[in-house]
């Protein structure tokens, strides 16, 4: 029996067990899921995002199924900056992984006075900016698909905070290494990708849209290779480190993310699946640097043999 | 808790109805009527994401759920043999059905919305309350397993639309016509939307507590995704709460408040 | 038993019996799948694209599977114009079903000549213009994303035939509404969409990618809610038709992409999941519109209910 | 051809491969060695396309399959059981073997490639060739129906890797030892690429004429998409061809022509 690998990486200053944590919105609060899995094991915990204020979200259905895959429009509901730090943040700072917040907002100072008001909030690790959520008709999506608001927001942000700044992109564009350069040049230090595709479903009984919100974000394993094809351009277009997700469900799929560049991965709708997804990826990580004898498992980031 | 729990009994009772036993000792000690499970039905291209299932009665070790078979995931499940395995999440809803310690309970449902009540029947006759259940479907070929119902000493009133199977018409007429005759303390109900609306209004006229069980397209089951929501009249005006977590079981004033 | 409703559409002059047909590239020249359906029984056929001199094609594997998809990376393999009017044409003039030739080109004079080469030949009903394959390194790329190009390429082909035009989009773009409009503004007298996602696979195994080519453009059941919303806003954005397709593989599929104001469709990766596809989508229309006592497929085409 | 079959047996030969036979009077009838069918594998998550699977052997009305378990389709495909029906396209591939009208042939196989050879040998032993067969593999758990080779009277050499079985190490030694002893009329031969391009140059060396069959990953199955191409040397030089509709079996000579 060899040696146990390593599997711990650092991203952006953040420090973690492994290179496997959830993806926002997916995970709720951590709290609904603890009695899962362990959130010890996991690399990092990314809560929903968080607005100033708290935010009612859009109309019901808010989900459904596609194949492969499934739309959401929650429309960002959550209680609040406040009610996020006093309550939620007690229970996450038990666990010994470290916390990232996701940050949605309207308009550049939105973002920015909610990253002050979240900078020393004690146990926080690091922000992840959500500038690519399709589902708010106002302001997020342009900051998602246009990189000169890209660059004025998370300059706003950069401004605001000391705390490690993830930028997190959208698919929805031409070329995902222009967004990518402008966050990076605007201060990010890191980033994720991606986010979910601009995306409908049609009852065809009723001739209605599904979703309450006519418009949805898809993810999951019907998006993986479209995720993993940007994962690769932004990874090789830009020297911060990138978080790659987009429909990981097994280890493998994580395993591609890495050697296409990734420092890490999130589990999305992978974690709805089967709610231990998270935790079967961490192990079959392991078991896979060990049955290829490498004990780091930087070894297999950027591993992708392209010649 | 999620668990790979062995499927005991599988049959149809219904054209397009199956009914499934699975051992789940610690489950079965553990649930309460109104509760569901969320079932990985095959990860089919359209059917990767759980399926929820109302437990439908709890029997010594086993649960048994009964359901549609409505799409692929249902047809999926439909197929599962006894001695095979099925992946589930449960016991799963905080909001349950909330049965008085003592007194009159009218249970309704409708269509497939019986599945969940017969458990709820088992927990009425075991502490002893004066239950009664009002069952409505479209035809005769939708009603199935009423001897559930004879052998917990549940007398039945039946309500088909075609009129082949007992009063011809919605449940809500015998069920109304009861309530006028004898108020009950309660209505619990779990049937298709209209249904719902309509048992809710009942209880507003008569002035009896009624408790919905509702229905959303669901991701998590957990309370995670905030993708069931309804919108719930509290205190603080109307906002969303989750079918997984907060409900499936509401107050129909809570849920219902645009009714009219 | 109610009269049969009717199904026959006219697209951009091309009459239809029906509003199904292969996408491009899915169905070959018609011949191979000829003993698995009557080509009679289809609202158009379209065949794979075709160049003005023979392409060889790209190196394997050309194709993989994904969750709920598939990636290709065929790269044009045809036989060229030539063979393709003396060889391919002459079997599927036997069929009393409009022919639709589909051309892929690298310049805008490449495309120019292949539609002049093409205009008057017998039997063909319509042009496809391929300005969007994701495989091909030079050109074809941009022609899909940038809209100045794509308004001098369907400007020359216009100018160099009387044949029905349609013009394919990519969906790789920020807003496909702006590229509808462009090709719309040039002359095109239809619109089809979508063509595939660039995107990648990697095999854990070896560490390489699964494709010869690298990438490869991801369509399939997985695309289906993309190709919808583009489809839903191209239809809105330009008053010529628009042909949809991406991931259709059942009646109600293509139901939807009827909804959102598609006047047709194309079923492309569902024909190899099952070759009898397209027939069971038409029959699978028909019964829809009896069941809910429509007469007239329009009555479908656009029917959104969107309140 | 497309159609649905019903399955008439099922079972694992070894750990991870399973022998399935069908009924299919038509094809039994029209398929030649080296053809294959695409079969519809349970429109998984992971399996929503086609796998195609060789003819491994007919009897009278019957097509048999024998497989490796490999990943979602055939470990779905392993589970059919008597009874249930299997949706295949057969019999696909224009490029079979092709047997001469008589003397000796040898048929190599490796592995799972074992599955398309047994139907040649049937057809080699039922034209009254002279034939014999060399399994290889990696060790003796992998060797399975050697029964059949008994049965058609062909006489069979194998090899494993670990020497578990027969001789040790490939099975392209025994088979040079054979073409030096008694040079055959023609080489058979399926397995992994390294066998095949092995054996291909065997051939060369000794001047007989190989037919090998390629595996390539496939969309249609049927020629349509292009996708399943291997790079051929022809008179004009290399181009591309498909494997489905141009193959699977090719001459070594016209797909191996980089070989050293
Ligand atoms: C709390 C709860 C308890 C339930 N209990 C039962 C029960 O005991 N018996 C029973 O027959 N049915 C029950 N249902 C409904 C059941 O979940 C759906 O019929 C089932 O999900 C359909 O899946 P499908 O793949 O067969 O159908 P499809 O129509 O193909 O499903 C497509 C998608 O829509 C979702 N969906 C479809 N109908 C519903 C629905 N009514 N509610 C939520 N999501 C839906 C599916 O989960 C799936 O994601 C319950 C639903 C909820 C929310
Ligand atoms: C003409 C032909 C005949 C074949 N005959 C047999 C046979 O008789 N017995 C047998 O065990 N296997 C045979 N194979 C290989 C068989 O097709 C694959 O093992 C099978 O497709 C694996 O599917 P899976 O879902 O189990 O595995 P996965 O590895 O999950 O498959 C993933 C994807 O890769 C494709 N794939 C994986 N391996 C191969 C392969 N070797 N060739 C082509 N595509 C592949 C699959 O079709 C699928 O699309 C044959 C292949 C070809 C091309
Ligand atoms: C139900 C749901 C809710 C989500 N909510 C958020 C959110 O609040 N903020 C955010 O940045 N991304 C959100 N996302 C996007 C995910 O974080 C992730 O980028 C995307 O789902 C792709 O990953 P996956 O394919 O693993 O699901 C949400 C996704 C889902 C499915
Ligand atoms: C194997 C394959 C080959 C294709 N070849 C072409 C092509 O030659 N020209 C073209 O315009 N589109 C081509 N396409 C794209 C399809 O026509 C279609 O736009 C896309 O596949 C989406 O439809 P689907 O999801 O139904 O497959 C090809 C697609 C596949 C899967
Ligand atoms: S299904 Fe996720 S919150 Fe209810
Ligand atoms: S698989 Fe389509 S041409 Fe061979």
């Amino acid at each position: 029996m060899p040696n146990k690998p390593n599997l711990s990486v650092n991203i952006a200053g953040i420090a973690m067990k492994n290179p496997v944590m959830p993806a926002s919105g997916c995970f709720g609060f951590g709290e609904e899921y603890a009695p899962y899995l362990d959130l010890n094991a996991l690399g990092a915990i990314v809560v929903k995002s968080v607005t100033m204020n708290e935010t009612v979200g859009n109309p019901g259905p808010r989900v459904c199924e596609t194949p492969g895959g499934m739309l959401n429009a929650i429309g960002w509901q959550n209680p609040g900056a406040d009610v996020f730090i006093n309550e939620k943040m007690p229970f996450l700072r038990q666990f010994n992984t470290p916390v990232i917040v996701n940050l949605a907002g309207k308009t550049a100072s939105d973002y920015a006075e909610l990253a002050a008001r979240l900078d020393g909030v004690e146990g926080l690790a690091g922000i992840e900016l959500n500038i690519s959520c399709p589902n708010v008709s106002e302001g997020g999506v342009a900051f998602g698909t246009d990189p000169r608001l890209a660059d004025e927001v998370v300059r706003a942000v950069r401004a605001a905070t000391k705390l490690p700044l993830i930028v997190k992109l959208s698919p929805n564009v031409t070329d995902i290494t222009v967004m990518a350069r402008a966050v990076e040049g605007a201060g990010a230090d890191a980033i994720s990708l991606i986010n979910t595709f601009t995306a409908i479903a049609i009852d065809v009984k009723t001739r209605r849209p599904v979703l309450g919100n006519f418009t949805g974000g898809l993810s999951g394993p019907a998006v993986k290779p479209v995720a993993l094809y940007m994962t690769y351009r932004v990874a090789h277009a830009v020297s911060v480190p990138v978080i790659g997700m987009g429909g990981v469900l097994r280890a493998e799929d994580a395993i591609e993310f890495l050697l296409a560049g990734a420092s890490a991965v999130a589990v999305g709708m992978g974690t709805f699946v089967n709610p231990t997804a998270m935790i079967d990826v961490i192990d079959g990580i392991e078991r896979y640097l060990v049955e290829n004898n490498m004990d780091d498992v930087h070894q297999l980031i950027g591993g992708l043999i392209t010649d | 808790m999620k668990m790979e729990c062995t499927v005991t009994g599988a049959r149809l009772v219904a054209r397009d109805v199956a009914a499934m036993t699975v051992r789940a000792p610690e489950l079965a000690a553990a649930c309460e009527p109104g509760q569901f499970a969320h079932i990985y039905c095959g990860g089919g291209v359209y059917s990767l994401t759980r399926r929820p299932i109302s437990i439908s009665k709890v029997e010594g070790d086993e649960l048994g759920f009964l359901f549609q078979i409505k799409g692929e995931g249902t047809r999926w499940l439909a197929q599962r043999r006894p001695g095979e395995t099925v992946d589930l999440m449960a016991p799963l809803g905080k909001g349950c059905y909330r049965l008085p310690e003592q007194g009159k309970v009218y249970i309704a449902a409708g269509g497939i919305g019986y599945a969940p009540v017969i458990f709820l029947a088992q927990r009425a006759a075991a502490r002893g309350l004066d239950a009664r259940m009002f069952v409505g479907a479209r035809d005769s070929g939708s009603i199935y397993c009423l001897d559930e119902m004879e052998k917990l000493g549940v007398p039945v009133e039946v309500a088909t639309e075609d009129g082949g199977l007992g009063e011809r018409g919605f449940v809500t007429a015998p069920l109304e016509h009861a309530i006028q005759a004898d108020k009950p303390d309660l209505i619990c109900c779990c049937g298709p939307e209209p249904m719902l609306r309509a048992v809710a209004r009942l209880g507003r006229t008569y002035g009896v507590p009624v408790q919905v069980s509702l229905e959303q397209r669901m991701a998590c089951g957990v309370g995670a995704c905030k993708g069931c929501v309804v919108p719930v009249k509290g205190r603080n005006g109307v906002h969303y709460r989750n079918v997984c977590s907060d409900g499936p079981v509401f107050c129909g004033e809570e849920v219902f408040f645009d009714a009219e």
